[in-house]
């Protein structure tokens, strides 16, 4: 069954996916009352899968091989494989799982069906984590659409007539989605089986009449996965699945729904076709427009919208883009953006939908218009919001500029200087919807009396503006994104890692 | 047995037989559809064909090889004279029962 | 095929085809049933005439007989309203007509060519009669040959009654008797007892079997439980239980001993072949005789509890 | 050879002493069929190990004799049938619902296995007849069980089945008239593409697919499956349809020339989408809860057409597999699905679907298996559907231009994820809940679950799986 | 035109008449005896092609008599099953 001699290294892999797995499935049985054992379980299962991943960033830098396989399909392993790409994307979502959780757990506090809430949570980041280590493309796809599964109930939770609106929106696109990279992992798999990711791409130079073949199964891939990477004409679901609860939102928006389906087109374009068969077929023209077209038309709804969930969404949409946009530029400087971005896009959104939480359960606030004068009631939030808006923009120091920098450079490199101008037009869109909330937090002067006020933490501004288990996830995430920010020169910096997993791709 | 011995004259005689029998079928079937009431059909189908077939057995023994199959023709012709008069009696039975008529005289008490 | 054969035949046959779409066309149920029954015995008429005696017995026996009672009970018991809502088949109904003559001769056409064609089973059959333990090739090919048929069909046979029982037949108006066919019955009983055993015996060297003998005492059976001269057999008396399930019991029992012993399964040792297939035989057809039976007139406290 | 014939000949003599002792105890079933499922499982080890095995019955030479034929696919189904019986009969004898606890389910069960377990051994044309008799006449007395609402469509399923068992006979008549062998294999070796052979293998094609209630003839399917008993309608979707599916498969891959097979690949797989399009979208409107898991059998059934349809037309043996990884999945999925149904409903004490607001909260684990099995329907991975899919289309890749099969299965998984997402979106929305009438059978739940499990774990052992389906080692 | 084909013509017919019979009539007795007949059109063709050899085929009469008790049985289950069905309807 499991081929070569089974060291230690082999079962890593598969710790991690079931490091959040096995605590999920124990959840769902928990009865509502047993508050401590869920609460505990959760955490374990966390820092679990944060020391692993450790352990395998550790060896990974040592050069030990983390490879997990299972006989699946006809000449189609199931392979969990630890390499430099992989390892960025289980970092971030390892992290992210973390807070969230700890978020969650301070928003749920007496909601009802928690317990099956934090069930399908954990399935959640076990499938994130799954896809993240996924060795091929049969292992990719599966894992891709067991986190539909898993995502459904969550974006369902609230069970309203709006929440089984959007569910069943959010089910047509990404289940479709899943047929379709079904169909082009299929496609491939007749071509040459499904081997392993190897930089480069280990698919065969195109013949004359796999031509035809290679393009067909890179738009059925390309269309699979933009579902979830909310490419334009894919997008319509993320909107609308803004009715879950706010760590759902974050969930889906930083740590795993997008995030897989930008990370399943970067697996496509550099480990499965490889940057040389890209640019012989001229494949990545289309994308690059694509994901230009994208980033210009989520920000511009974004600009419309009066709902801060809602802006939030758009903002994601043009965001998520920026990673398609590096990996499409075909570029190494371009790529070392895009993956780079990858992390940092999550670090920031991740904060801001923290913060858009905080105020909706301390102060109800949902629409725009109701932010005025918040930074006084609740400044420690706010200056989160403002870091995270401001990385958005790209202002230095916060992450974003990083990336969007190394994208700039990237594009010039290559030679498409038209993409320096939609950087540039989209940083200015950023601004555009950003600075306004900014400006009506701090300047605008505060109601005289807030309509409701939970008083969750001591009601004080301060440290005990509201529960501790929501503010302090949303500090750590905005001082994160900072110290990512500043030092992106050092060797242990996502920047760092994105550099090294580029000269791998490119074989520098 | 002798029967074979002189076979062109019981070969004729057993057509004529044969040719009555199937007079008296014809004659019990037309009487069937033709006769007003049940009684009056009950008796010819009884009666016409219990003799047409009578004469049919006879024919067919005259013909036949051995007396082995006109024992068992005989037979049959008993068992169906035995039916068909106790069908005969059923029928008529259930015939006046189905007019109505009040007085079952003779029924078993 | 001389002339006066063709008369025959072809009498025969039109009239088999004429009483078939009388049938399904007359507007009365009744009148349907009757036909039905008259087209049932000029089938074992043709069965004769094509020179299959078992066929001729079992079909009079058990197509004509045994189903047109059933048919007759049936009838009697759809109620008044039923009877009389009755629609005949409308002779216009044009297109399912084309489509069922198109489907006719598209048969005919794949009929065609078989008449002189032949069958590899004739010669296999004669050449392995010598082991089949029985001297009728029909009854070899039943009980040797192709057992397993057999054995299935008995267990068919007993499914659709396990398949009755679970349904409620009423409890029709047991008319009383009337002395003239009690006396007639007990006189035809043993009859049809000496006649099924006759079937029976005969049945491993000419025409017959535990089929047609089965179907025969049935009749009589019915006879005899329809005039109250047999009691109501329950099927909670054991040895109708025993009765019913025997043949299939011994027969299965039989073929495992087969293959226990090595002469591969429903296979019999060389020299047991003939008392076996008899004794399955009868056990056969006294379990074919009781479902029967059963099947036609068994009333609800019988075949339930 | 001797473990699939006591796999055999155990359900037909349980069936006999339960009458005969007018026993309806539940436990004397369910060892039996432990055993039958243990003989099964030592016959499929029997065939992986010293490979396919004959048995004459009675000894006599081939032509004349019935043959019994132990290939790795009739072990498989032999173990699936007993897995599904075994279910079942617990399911019957432990759940509060189940109504067929005291009535005479246990022998007819007993002789449906035992028929069904006769059909996938033989090898004979004729054979076949009466095991589909016994298979057809068992499961309409079982279907009649559930009193007197089940009459009407029992009798119009008898009816239809006798008429279709005709036509094959008829079918099986011109085959013998025409080559003068019974025997499947023996045929195979002479048949030749005349008009013959061509109209009696179309007569056998039509009754088995309506015996099979594969896409034209299906109509009685629903009205029969949603009448019946839970316990039944789990075994009559997951096991007697496959009956007929299996003999077709023999008939067309087997018996067939070549050139008729191929003729008649396309007007199979043509058949197969329409199931899987038309069947999908009755179980998209139907208001009533199992006839929506009968339509999707009716869908799914579709899946297995399109693969023997394809499987003939090019003439590719690779694609057994996927058809038989297909009938097992929708086996498990459908008991586990039909079982779920069936708790659902008789808590909730309705038949629609719209009653079925809530159920996460109320029965999270009935509706968990709902919502597992429904998934191995769609052919979400690792479940058994997705492989046998992954297998189905694999093929297709070839040449671009088989591209119109990829656009049928496609519209077959949106328009199954459309059915079983109406009912588990459904269950999620917690505006106003129906409460169940009275506390939901923890036991059943658990129960249907159990074989949703299995078809999503049926993945995990693919290897054996194909190897055993296509009997070339992976 | 022998006898034979002459049979077989005629059972084809009978058999097409019993599945016209069956499709087209709405009672349910009279559906069950058109499966009859269509029944008996099929053993017609099998016992024409059994009468083709001069010792008529023995194989093709024991599946006509196998034939027969199944079609016996399955009508005994229809109609009771009919009756039980329109019984109910008036109690």
């Amino acid at each position: 069954m499991i081929e070569t001699a089974t060291t230690w290294t082999n079962w890593v892999p598969l710790a991690i996916v079931l490091s959040s797995l096995l605590p999920g499935l124990f959840i769902f049985t928990l009865r509502e009352d047993q508050v401590a054992l869920r609460t505990t379980l959760n955490l374990i299962g966390a820092v679990l899968k944060l020391v692993l991943v450790g352990v395998m960033l550790w060896g990974v830098a040592r050069g030990m091989e983390f490879r997990f396989a299972l006989p699946f399909l006809p000449n189609g392993l199931l392979i969990l494989k630890g390499d430099a790409l992989s390892l960025q994307f289980v970092t971030l979502s390892a992290v992210l799982w973390l807070t969230t959780t700890l978020y969650a757990i301070g928003y749920l506090e007496g909601a009802p069906l928690r317990s099956r809430f934090f069930g399908y949570f954990s399935l959640c980041v076990s499938a994130t984590a799954g896809l993240a280590l996924a060795g091929n493309l049969v292992t990719f796809v599966l894992f891709y659409e067991l986190l539909t599964l898993a995502t459904f109930p969550l974006v369902v939770h609230r069970g309203t007539v709006e929440a089984l609106r959007a569910g069943r929106i959010y089910l047509a696109y990404t289940l479709g989605g899943g047929t379709l990279a079904l169909l082009g992992a299929v496609l491939l798999h007749t071509q040459g089986g499904s081997p392993a990711f190897v930089p480069g791409g280990y698919l065969p130079a195109a013949g004359e009449d796999s031509q035809l073949i290679l393009t067909l199964a890179f738009g059925l891939l390309i269309a699979g996965f933009g579902v979830k990477a909310a490419l334009f004409p894919l997008h319509g679901w993320l909107p609308t699945a803004m009715v879950a609860p706010a760590p759902v939102s974050a969930l889906l928006h930083a740590v795993a729904v997008v995030k897989a389906g930008a990370f399943g087109i970067v697996r496509v374009v550099y480990d499965v076709y490889g940057v040389e068969l890209m640019t012989a077929m001229d494949l990545a023209q289309p994308l690059l427009w694509l994901a230009c077209f994208t980033i210009l038309y989520g920000s511009v709804r974004a600009l419309f919208q009066t709902d801060l969930k809602k802006r939030l969404a758009f903002s994601t949409v043009s965001q998520v883009s920026y990673v398609t946009l590096g990996v499409a530029l075909l570029g190494p400087i371009g790529a070392v953006g895009g993956l780079v971005h990858l992390v940092h896009q999550g670090l920031m959104k991740v904060t801001l939908f923290y913060c858009a939480g905080n105020f909706a359960e301390t102060l109800h606030i949902h629409k725009i218009r109701e932010m005025d004068g918040v930074g006084k009631r609740m400044p420690l939030t706010m200056a989160a919001f403002t870091v995270g808006a401001l990385g958005m923009i790209g202002v230095p120091p916060v992450a974003g500029f990083i990336s969007k920098w190394y994208l700039g450079l990237g594009a010039l490199e290559v030679g498409a200087d038209w993409v320096l101008l939609v950087l540039v037009g989209s940083g200015l869109l950023n601004a555009l919807y950003f600075l306004p909330i900014l400006y009506r937090g701090w300047f605008a002067p505060p109601p005289a009396r807030w309509a409701h006020d939970e008083k969750l933490g001591t009601g004080q501004p301060g440290l005990g503006e509201t529960h501790w288990m929501l503010l302090w996830p949303a500090l750590i995430t905005a001082s994160l994104a900072l110290l990512v920010g500043i030092l992106a020169g050092t060797d242990l910096s996502p920047l760092n890692w994105a550099q090294l997993t580029v000269n791998l791709e490119f074989d520098l | 047995m002798g029967m074979t011995v002189i076979t062109p004259l019981l070969y004729w005689l057993s057509w004529i037989f044969l040719l009555l029998s199937a007079g008296f079928f014809i004659a019990g079937t037309v009487g069937m559809l033709r006769f007003p009431d049940i009684y009056s059909r009950l008796h010819a189908v009884t009666k016409a064909d219990t003799l047409g077939l009578g004469l049919l057995v006879i024919g067919l023994s005259l013909r036949a090889d051995d007396l082995y199959s006109v024992g068992i023709m005989i037979l049959i012709w008993l068992l169906v004279m035995g039916s068909g008069a106790t069908a005969c009696q059923l029928l008529a039975r259930y015939g006046r029962e189905s007019e109505g008529d009040t007085e079952a005289d003779d029924v078993a008490s | 095929m001389s002339l006066h054969e063709w008369m025959l035949d072809g009498t025969l046959g039109l009239l088999v085809l004429i009483l078939a779409v009388a049938v399904l066309h007359v507007r009365s149920l009744y009148i349907s049933i009757v036909l039905f029954i008259a087209f049932g015995l000029l089938l074992a008429l043709i069965w004769a005439r094509l020179g299959a005696p078992d066929l001729a017995l079992a079909e009079a026996a058990i197509g004509a007989g045994l189903t047109g009672t059933l048919l007759l009970a049936a009838y009697g018991r759809v109620s008044e309203r039923r009877r009389k809502a009755e629609e005949p088949l409308d002779w216009h109904a044009g297109p399912a007509l084309l489509l069922s003559l198109i489907i006719a001769v598209i048969l005919m056409r794949a009929v065609w060519p078989l008449p002189d064609l032949d069958s590899a089973l004739v010669p296999a059959v004669a050449d392995q009669m010598a082991q089949s333990g029985v001297g009728h090739p029909v009854t070899a090919v039943l009980l040797s040959f192709r057992a397993w048929d057999t054995l299935l069909e008995l267990l068919v046979l007993l499914l659709a009654f396990m398949a009755v029982r679970q349904l409620l037949p009423s409890l029709p108006r047991q008319p009383e008797a009337w002395p003239l066919l009690q006396a007639w019955s007990r006189l035809l009983a043993p009859l049809s007892v000496l006649i099924g055993g006759y079937l029976l015996w005969r049945g491993s060297a000419d025409p017959g079997g535990a089929f047609q003998a089965g179907a025969l005492l049935a009749a009589g059976a019915i006879l005899l439980r329809l005039t109250g001269l047999l009691p109501a057999l329950g099927w909670h008396h054991f040895w109708i239980r025993a009765l019913i399930l025997g043949g299939c019991m011994v027969f299965l029992a039989i073929g495992v001993a087969g293959y226990w012993l090595g002469t591969g399964f429903l296979g019999y040792a060389d020299g047991w072949a003939g008392p076996l297939i008899l004794l399955i035989e009868v056990f056969a057809t006294l379990s074919i005789a009781t479902t029967l039976t059963l099947l036609v007139i068994g009333e609800t406290r019988e075949v339930r509890e | 050879m001797t473990a699939a014939l006591i796999a055999l000949l155990l359900p037909l003599f349980t069936a006999l002493c339960l009458l005969l002792l007018r026993s309806r105890s539940g436990v004397l079933v369910i060892v039996t069929s432990l055993l039958t499922l243990l003989a099964a499982a030592w016959s499929l080890y029997d065939v992986t190990v010293n490979g396919p095995q004959w048995l004459e019955l009675g000894d006599w030479p081939p032509p004349l004799a019935i043959r019994f034929q132990l290939q790795p696919i009739t072990a498989l189904l032999l173990v699936f049938s007993a897995m599904i019986h075994l279910l079942v009969a617990v399911y019957a004898a432990g759940s509060q619902h189940s109504k067929t606890r005291y009535t005479d389910f246990w022998p007819l069960s007993c002789l449906l296995q035992g028929s069904l377990n006769a059909l996938w051994l033989s090898g004979d044309l004729f054979n076949w007849y009466v095991t589909l008799e016994l298979l057809g006449l068992a499961a309409v007395a079982l279907v009649a069980l559930s009193g007197r609402k089940a009459y009407g469509p029992a009798l119009n399923y008898l009816l239809l089945s006798l008429g279709a068992s005709l036509v094959y006979l008829l079918g099986v008549a011109l085959a013998y008239g025409r080559y003068g062998v019974l025997d499947i294999s023996l045929l195979g070796a002479m048949t030749e593409a005349d008009t013959t052979t061509r109209i009696a293998w179309w007569l056998m094609t039509l009754g088995l697919m309506l015996k099979a209630a594969l896409w034209p003839f299906h109509l009685w399917l629903p009205r029969a499956h949603a009448s019946a008993p839970t316990a039944v309608s789990a075994l009559l979707s997951a096991l007697v349809v496959k009956g007929p599916l299996f003999i077709l498969w023999r008939l067309w891959s087997e018996g067939a020339p070549t050139e008729l097979a191929v003729e008649a690949g396309p007007v199979l797989a043509v058949a197969g989408i329409a199931a899987l399009i038309l069947g999908g979208w009755s179980a998209l409107r139907t208001p009533w809860l199992k006839s929506l898991v009968a339509y999707s059998t009716v869908a799914q059934l579709g899946y297995a057409l399109m693969a023997l349809g394809l499987l003939m037309y090019w003439q590719l043996p690779a694609l057994d597999a996927a058809l038989w990884l297909f009938v097992l999945a929708h086996g498990l999925a459908k008991a586990s699905m039909f079982l779920a149904a069936g708790e659902l409903q008789a808590s909730l004490g309705s038949k629609r679907v719209s009653a079925l607001r809530g159920t996460t909260e109320t029965m999270p684990v009935a509706m968990f298996a709902f919502a597992v099995a429904g998934g191995s329907l769609i052919g979400l991975p690792p479940s058994g559907g997705f492989l046998a899919k992954w297998l189905l289309l694999e093929p297709m890749f070839e040449t671009v231009n088989h591209w119109p099969w990829v656009v049928g299965i496609l519209l077959g998984t949106l328009i199954s994820a459309g059915y079983v997402f109406r009912v588990v979106a459904l269950a999620f929305d917690r505006a106003d809940p129906v409460p169940p009438d009275f506390s939901p059978d923890r036991f059943a739940h658990w129960l249907a679950l159990l074989p949703a499990l299995v078809v999503w774990g049926l993945a995990l052992i693919s290897e054996p799986l194909i190897h055993w389906l296509t009997g070339v080692p992976l | 035109m022998t006898q034979v084909l002459f049979y077989l013509i005629l059972g084809v017919c009978l058999w097409a008449l019993g599945l016209y019979g069956l499709l087209r009539l709405k009672e349910s007795i009279r559906r069950i005896i058109s499966v009859n007949i269509m029944g008996s059109g099929v053993f017609m063709v099998m016992v024409a092609l059994a009468a083709r050899s001069e010792d008529p085929d023995p194989v093709m009469h024991a599946l006509v008599v196998t034939g027969l008790v199944v079609a016996i049985s399955a009508t005994a289950f229809a109609l009771r099953l009919s009756v039980a069905d329109v019984q109910e309807d008036d109690q």
